[in-house]
């Protein structure tokens, strides 16, 4: 099972925080599918910054059952 | 205690103080902090509060890889960091950097760099709330919006 | 009180956070601190304690000057600025600069001149004590001490 | 009556903190000649520089009874 976080203005979008996917192993492109299956409205999805296991992680990357995906929209803190 | 780290994220007050002193150590003879309040009106809208989300636990890697990037560049320097979430008011602290360093250049140098990556880096939004209406900031829908956006305004 | 007081010289130990309170305004977004501490090396010699004499009635005119010059290039600025006299040891906060700014361009700018020219106009000298004795910095015995003086490498 | 200030290593040359003139008028320049006469020690008294009333001020101010001249030798604060 992976977990999938959102943030800010897409955990709004989304109404939701986080979803799973019971999968053994995917891919971050997958996963942004995926993702814009589950809500239609998270155009987001398709080009926010990712993040596996809390470090930034490009379309390429590999993810296993375990793992946690996060959506990073622009950030604005500071 | 996450007042003993030095590099965090709370939702309580921030005191600039503490974080001065866990930088301040016999071979510094600088220390340069910024200090993010919220401002009351940017390009002329008037705020009324803020609410800072973080995806914490990354936020306080990426901050404390702020730190380590800038103990790299100058291996004397010592860096703490810690940013506010949740709802800010007017006035509010939401960020405290402190950076010593042997030499007042470096601490400068130090603080604005951390200032500058915290705004490219650490995953930490903020909502303004104004009289009508409030809206995610940076959160834009377009794509270009990570390689258009010019400095942020934002806080500081 | 003189914690009220936006610029003064006090034998007392420095806190910033009063002068970081006293900047902090709702049209400012960015404060920026800059802190010297008594450095315990000072190329490869090492001290153990300082002392600062000021003439006070002038040198407090004179850090009033400072923040006005910088209020004056940049209207929406505010500074505070304290500096200690008398013995400090190691790592004792000799001199706390505050400036507010609605961003932080004009903060670190501010903070930076006001250090800058503190070493350059403000009638405060430092003594050095040694093992092997004691001096007063930059009372040199040659006219071209002026002239000649690169960057202050003193506690900051 | 005008009143000269020292400090620093002044201060501790001349061995005192002040002292004071009995004019009624006279310049910052001969005032430098007044202190390296009363104290010849003060080598610095020749180039320090010199503040009238607490303003930095140059050898041909004129300086009046009543008035406060202070020897600034280069500053060392911050």
């Amino acid at each position: 099972m992976i977990t999938i976080y959102f943030f800010a203005g897409m955990k709004e979008a989304a109404g939701t925080p986080q979803m799973t996917w019971e999968i053994e192993e995917t891919t971050v492109k997958n996963i942004r599918e995926k993702v814009k299956e589950t809500y239609p409205q998270l155009h987001q999805a398709e080009f926010a910054m990712t993040a596996v296991n809390e470090e930034f992680a490009g379309n390429d990357e590999t993810v296993r059952t375990g793992d946690t995906v996060a959506f990073i929209p622009p950030v604005s803190g500071g | 205690m996450e007042q003993k780290r030095n590099y965090y994220i709370t939702e309580k007050p921030l005191d600039p103080s503490p974080l001065i002193q866990q930088v301040i150590r016999p071979e510094a003879g600088a220390v340069n902090t910024f200090i993010g309040t919220v401002r009351e009106l940017t390009e002329g809208k008037r705020t009324l509060s803020l609410t800072y989300e973080a995806y914490k636990s990354m936020a306080e890697k990426k901050l404390e890889q702020i730190g380590r990037e800038i103990e790299a560049e100058n291996k004397d320097s010592r860096v703490a960091i810690a940013h506010r979430i949740g709802k800010l008011d007017i006035s509010d602290i939401a960020v405290v950097i402190a950076v010593s360093s042997p030499h007042r250049d470096a601490s400068y140098k130090g603080s604005r760099y951390a200032i500058e990556r915290i705004k490219e880096i650490v995953p930490i939004w903020k909502k303004e709330h104004w009289e009508d209406g409030s809206e995610w900031i940076g959160d834009q829908l377009e794509q270009t919006a990570y390689n258009e956006k010019g400095p942020e305004e934002g806080t500081s």
